[in-house]
C-alpha cells in the first residue's frame, strides 16, 4: 500500500466540514488532539450497540464478550508497544498515568524500592508538560525529595552536558518527555536511561507526543515506565496508557482503590491483584479502551514508519516554507534532525492569540499560548507562541494554507 | 469579514499606540494578573484621592484585544471616581457577555465599543477582561489602604 | 407522556439482540452499567465527526464548539443534580471521584479544614462498595486516623443506634452509599448529615445506585459531597461526577495535576485555578461528557419519577414472585420500604455462579459474587449471592423469564 | 444444550460428594487460596512422604465447578508422585485453557476430562484452577519444608 494522506483523510468525518463561512478546515492542532477515523468512532458505538457489559464481573454472555473485547484492546496496545500484555494498564488519559506513577511511588513504604525521602531527588527538565512536572513537584513535596532539572538551551535541545553530576545516586526517577509538544525536539534517551540505571533510577517517559508518531518499542527503548493518551493517537477521548516493566508493577503500590483490583477485603484492609488489574479499580472505560485499540490497529495498518516519514516530510516542507516569512522566528530546532512534526513560532509584533485568531477565520486551526509548558516558554523568553503540528492526514495543501495564511495576517495586523 | 468586527481600527491603535503603559512609579496598590490559558500577563497600578481615580498605569504583554482593553479603560477611568468607574465596568462585563446582541453604549463606554465583537468569541472574552480584574482588585485594595 | 418500558426498550440498541442460540436478552444487570440508548451512542460519535478538538485551550472554531458542548454538559449534570454549575467535575468514573476526594484531604496542609491526623476519624459503613472503603483505608493509614463504621443488622439496614457515639468530635467525613448495591436498601440521609454537621464533619455520599434511578437534589439532601458514575445512568463509559458544595471545593485541595489546572506554573511549584478546573487536569474525557449530558437530558425526558415508579413497582413484582420459590432467601429488605430495584437472593444449595451460568443460558444477565462487597456479603454469611437489578427498560416479562429460569434452574441442578 | 457441556452429571456429583473435603489434621502445608472476582475460598492440606502425594484435604466452599474440580483433583493426584502430579496438571491447564477444541487425555485426567467444557466459558476457567492453584502451592511448600 502506498501512502496517501489524500486518501486517508477521507477516513475522518471531521475533515470534510467547514469551517467559519464555508472555509475548508486545515486542522493543524494534532499536538493538542488528532481526529478520529470512522473505525475507532464505530469501534466505540458498536461495543455499545452488541456487548456493553461491566468487564470481569458477569457470568454472561455479554460480560464475556466485553471482557474479550476489553482485553483484546490490551493485547493490541502491548503489540503496539512490543510490551508484555500484563505490562499495560489502562488509564483515562496520560496526565492520570503520570500521575498513577508519582502517587503511587508516594504510597510506597520504607523497604519498597520506589519509597522516596529527604536524601532522594526527583529529575525531569525545563521542558515538560505541566503533566509531567507538577505530579512530580508535588511528590516532592510530600516526601521531602529534591526536585532538579535539565536544562533547554537556546535551540531547544535539552543540555545534558551536566547528566553525570545531575542524575546521581540520590536520584530515584527521571522523569522527560520523549518528544517536546512545544519545540518538536526528540530527546535522545540513551545517555540518559544508562546513566539512570547505573545510579539505580527508573526512567518515566512522556511519550504523548511520540507514541502517534513513529514506532515505539518499549525493550528497545530500555525506559521503566511510559505514558500516552489514546486521543493524540486517532483514539477516543478518555483513555490514556500506562505501561511499566513487569518486575517494577509487580512492587510499585496501587494508585486508586476500589472494585476489581483487590485480592482480598475487609473492613480493615485490604490486599492487591497482580498488575495490571491492581492498577485499574472500578469498571473501566471499556468502549474507548476497545475504540483505542481499533485506532492502534489503523494506525498500524496505516504503518507506523510512513506516518513518521510522511510527518518528516512535512515538517521539513513546512520549516522551509516558514523561514522565507520576515519576522517569523521558529522556536525549536530549525532542522528534522531529532525533531518532530510541532512547530512553534513567533511573528514579529502579533502576539500568537491574534495570529490563531486570523488563522481561524481563514479555517486554519493551529494553538496559541504557551502550551501546557509555561517554564519553558518563559524560559525562552516567549511567553506565548503559535503551534503547527502535523499528523497522517495533513498535506502540503494544509501547509501552504498555513504558509499564506500567516502572510495574510500580517498585512492584515499590519494597516 | 466577520473578524473585522473583532479587530476593529481602533483596537489595533490602542494596541499600537497603548495609554498609560508605563507603571507609574508611586501608587496605592499594584496588582499583578495572569490569564493561566494563553500566558498573557498585566501589572496594574492604581492611584486614588478618596475616592477619585486619579491614575492608573499599568505594564504588561498580551494580545491586542487584552492590551487595548486596558489602554481604554485608563482613558476612560482615570478622573472618574469609583462610583462611576463602577458603572463603567459593570456596562463593559454586561457588553462582554452579549454574545454579539448589543453594540454598548458609547456615551458610557466610549471606545470600549470597539470591543463588542469580542463577545462573538467565547475564547477571547477573558483576554478583554483581565484589564478591568486587574482594576477591580487594585482599587479594592488601594480603597482598603485609606481605611 | 405516558411511562412505557416497552417503548423504552426501543432506544436501547442492545436490546434487541439474542444471546446464546437466539434468546432473547433479559438484562436485569444495570446495578453493574445500564445499557445506552441511541442518543447517547449518536452524542459520542457526532462530537467525534463534528466538533472534536482540545476544550479550552485553542483559539479555533472547533476548540470553540467542543467548548461549548463540554461546558454544555456540565450545565446538564448540574440542573440535574439542582447544584452550580462550578460544583461540577468531570471524572472518569465514581470510583476515581471517591478517591478524589479521599487523596485531596490527604493533600490538606494543616491549617485546611480538610487536615487530619492521629486523633481524628473517618466513619464508613459495612454495607459500601470497595470504591467507598478502600480509598478510606488507605487515608486512615497515611493519616493515623481512625476508620470506624456502622454495622448492617440482619435485615439489612444500617444500625444507627450508636449515631451519637460513632460519629463524634474527632469525625472529619462521614462516607456512606445512598443505596446498597447490594442489598438495594436505601439509606436515610437526614439524621446522619445533621450529626455529622453538629460535629463538623463533612458527608460524602456514593450514589452509583441512586443518581441513575431517582430525582436527586443535593442541596435537598443537606449533603457535602457526591459521586456517581455516567455508565450506570445510560450513559458512556468513561465518564463520573464528583459534586462539591462550592465553599468546600474552594478550600480543597486538589488530586490530579497537570495542564489546564493550574494558576501559574515555575519549575519549583504551581498555584491552582478555582474549581471546577482545579479538580480537571489535562485533556478531559469530553466526547464521554458530551455523552453523559445526553444521557441526562434522556432520563429527564423519561421523568426521574416515573423511572422510579416504574422501579419500584416492578421490584414489588419481583419481591412477590421470588418469595414463593422454595429455598430461595431474599438478602435485604423484603418490601419496597426504602430500597431500590436491586434484589440479591440465595438459592439453596445452589452455588450462584451456577445460577448465574443457567440464567445466562436462557439469554437472563445477572450479576453473581460479592459485588465488591465483600466485608458486606462475608458479614451476611453469604460469601456470594445472585443479584437481579432493574431499570427503566426492564418489563415484567424480564421478571417472569428471571423467575422461571431461576426455577429451571432448580430443576436443572437437582437432577 | 451447551450448558450440559459444562455441568456434566460427574460434575454434579462430585459437588453433592465432594471426596477428601474435610482438612485432615496432620499436614506438611497448609494454603489459603482465593478467587477475588466471585469469593470463592479453599483450604487446603498437603502431606508428603518423600516426593510421594500422601494426602490432599480441603474446605472450602464455591460454585459446582470449582469444589468438583478439587474433589477430582485428590482423587486423581493422591498415590502419585511430584512429578506424575506434574504432568497431569500441566495436561489439566492445557486443557482448561483449550477454548473448547480438545477433549482431554481420559488416560491421564480420569474424571477431569468432564471439565474440558469449562474452556468454553472464559469466566469460569479460573473456578476450575482453583484448587489446582492451591494444590501447586501446598507441595511447593511441603517440599521446601523437607528442605
Ligand atoms: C454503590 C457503588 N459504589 C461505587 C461503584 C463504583 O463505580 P465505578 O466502578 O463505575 O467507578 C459502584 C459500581 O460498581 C457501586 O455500585
Ligand atoms: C508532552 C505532553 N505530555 C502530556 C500531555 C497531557 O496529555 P493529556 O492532556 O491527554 O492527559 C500532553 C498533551 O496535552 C503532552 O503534549
Amino acid at each position: 500500500m502506498t501512502f496517501d494522506a489524500r486518501t486517508i483523510a477521507k477516513d475522518f468525518p471531521i475533515l470534510s466540514r467547514t469551517i467559519r463561512d464555508g472555509k475548508r478546515l486545515v486542522y493543524l492542532d494534532s499536538g493538542a488532539t488528532s481526529q478520529k477515523p470512522n473505525v475507532v468512532i464505530d469501534a466505540e458505538s458498536d461495543f455499545y450497540r452488541l456487548h456493553n457489559a461491566a468487564v470481569h464481573r458477569g457470568a454472561h454472555q455479554l460480560a464475556e464478550e466485553a471482557t474479550d473485547a476489553y482485553e483484546g484492546a490490551r493485547s493490541i496496545v502491548a503489540n503496539f508497544l512490543n510490551a508484555d500484555i500484563d505490562e499495560v494498564v489502562f488509564t483515562k488519559s496520560a496526565t492520570e498515568s503520570l500521575n498513577l506513577i508519582a502517587y503511587a511511588m508516594g504510597n510506597a513504604q520504607i523497604g519498597n524500592r520506589f519509597h522516596l525521602n529527604a536524601g532522594d531527588s526527583i529529575v525531569v527538565t525545563e521542558m515538560e508538560h505541566h503533566a509531567n512536572l507538577i505530579p512530580w513537584q508535588q511528590l516532592a513535596a510530600r516526601t521531602g525529595a529534591t526536585l532538579k532539572w535539565f536544562t533547554v538551551t537556546a535551540e531547544g535541545r535539552l543540555d545534558l552536558s551536566n547528566l553525570d553530576s545531575l542524575v546521581d545516586a540520590s536520584t530515584k526517577v527521571v522523569a522527560l518527555t520523549h518528544q517536546s509538544n512545544v519545540l518538536g525536539t526528540i530527546n535522545p534517551l540513551e545517555d540518559i536511561t544508562r546513566r539512570a540505571h547505573e545510579v539505580g533510577a527508573v526512567v518515566v517517559l512522556d511519550a504523548c507526543q511520540s507514541v502517534p508518531h513513529m514506532p515505539t518499542d518499549v525493550k528497545a527503548l530500555d525506559i521503566d515506565f511510559l505514558a500516552f493518551s489514546g486521543h493524540k493517537a486517532v483514539g477516543p477521548t478518555g483513555v490514556g496508557i500506562f505501561w511499566g516493566r513487569a518486575d517494577l508493577l509487580a512492587e510499585l503500590p496501587p494508585f486508586l482503590t476500589g472494585g476489581s483490583m483487590i485480592e482480598n477485603v475487609t473492613m480493615e484492609s485490604a490486599t492487591w491483584a497482580p498488575a495490571p488489574r491492581k492498577f485499574e479499580a472500578g469498571v473501566p472505560n471499556m468502549a474507548q479502551a476497545v475504540g483505542l485499540g481499533a485506532a492502534l490497529t489503523y494506525l498500524t495498518a496505516m504503518g507506523m514508519d510512513n506516518i513518521h516519514q510522511h510527518e518528516m516530510s512535512l515538517t521539513k516542507y513546512l520549516l522551509e516554507g516558514l523561514s522565507v516569512i520576515t519576522d517569523l522566528r521558529i522556536i525549536g530546532p530549525k532542522t528534522t534532525d531529532l525533531r518532530g512534526g510541532v512547530v512553534s513560532f513567533t511573528l514579529g509584533d502579533i502576539h500568537p492569540h491574534d495570529l490563531g485568531q486570523y488563522l481561524d477565520s481563514q479555517g486554519i486551526a493551529v494553538r496559541t499560548g504557551h502550551h501546557c509548558a509555561w517554564p519553558l516558554t518563559r524560559k525562552l523568553g516567549v511567553p506565548a507562541t503559535t503551534r503547527a503540528s502535523v499528523y497522517l492526514y495533513n498535506t502540503t495543501d494544509d501547509l501552504d494554507a498555513l504558509i499564506s495564511g500567516v502572510q495574510g495576517a500580517q498585512k492584515y495586523f499590519g494597516r | 469579514m466577520q473578524l473585522d468586527n473583532l479587530y476593529q481600527e481602533v483596537i489595533l491603535d490602542h494596541y499600537k499606540n497603548p495609554q498609560h503603559k508605563k507603571l507609574n512609579a508611586t501608587y496605592d496598590a499594584q496588582v499583578h494578573h495572569i490569564n493561566p490559558s494563553c500566558g498573557d500577563e498585566i501589572t496594574l497600578n492604581v492611584t486614588l484621592d478618596g475616592d477619585l481615580v486619579k491614575d492608573v498605569s499599568w505594564d504588561g504583554m498580551g494580545c491586542s484585544i487584552s492590551q487595548a482593553s486596558v489602554s481604554i479603560l485608563t482613558d476612560l477611568l482615570i478622573g472618574k471616581n469609583l462610583d462611576q468607574a463602577q458603572v463603567v465596568a459593570d456596562s463593559f462585563m454586561h457588553l462582554m457577555q452579549s454574545k454579539g446582541t448589543e453594540k454598548g453604549d458609547e456615551e458610557l463606554l466610549e471606545d470600549a465599543v470597539a470591543l463588542a465583537g469580542v463577545s462573538q468569541y467565547p475564547a477571547r472574552i477573558k483576554c478583554a477582561l483581565l484589564g478591568w480584574m486587574a482594576f477591580k482588585d487594585a482599587s479594592v485594595q488601594a480603597l482598603a489602604k485609606q481605611g
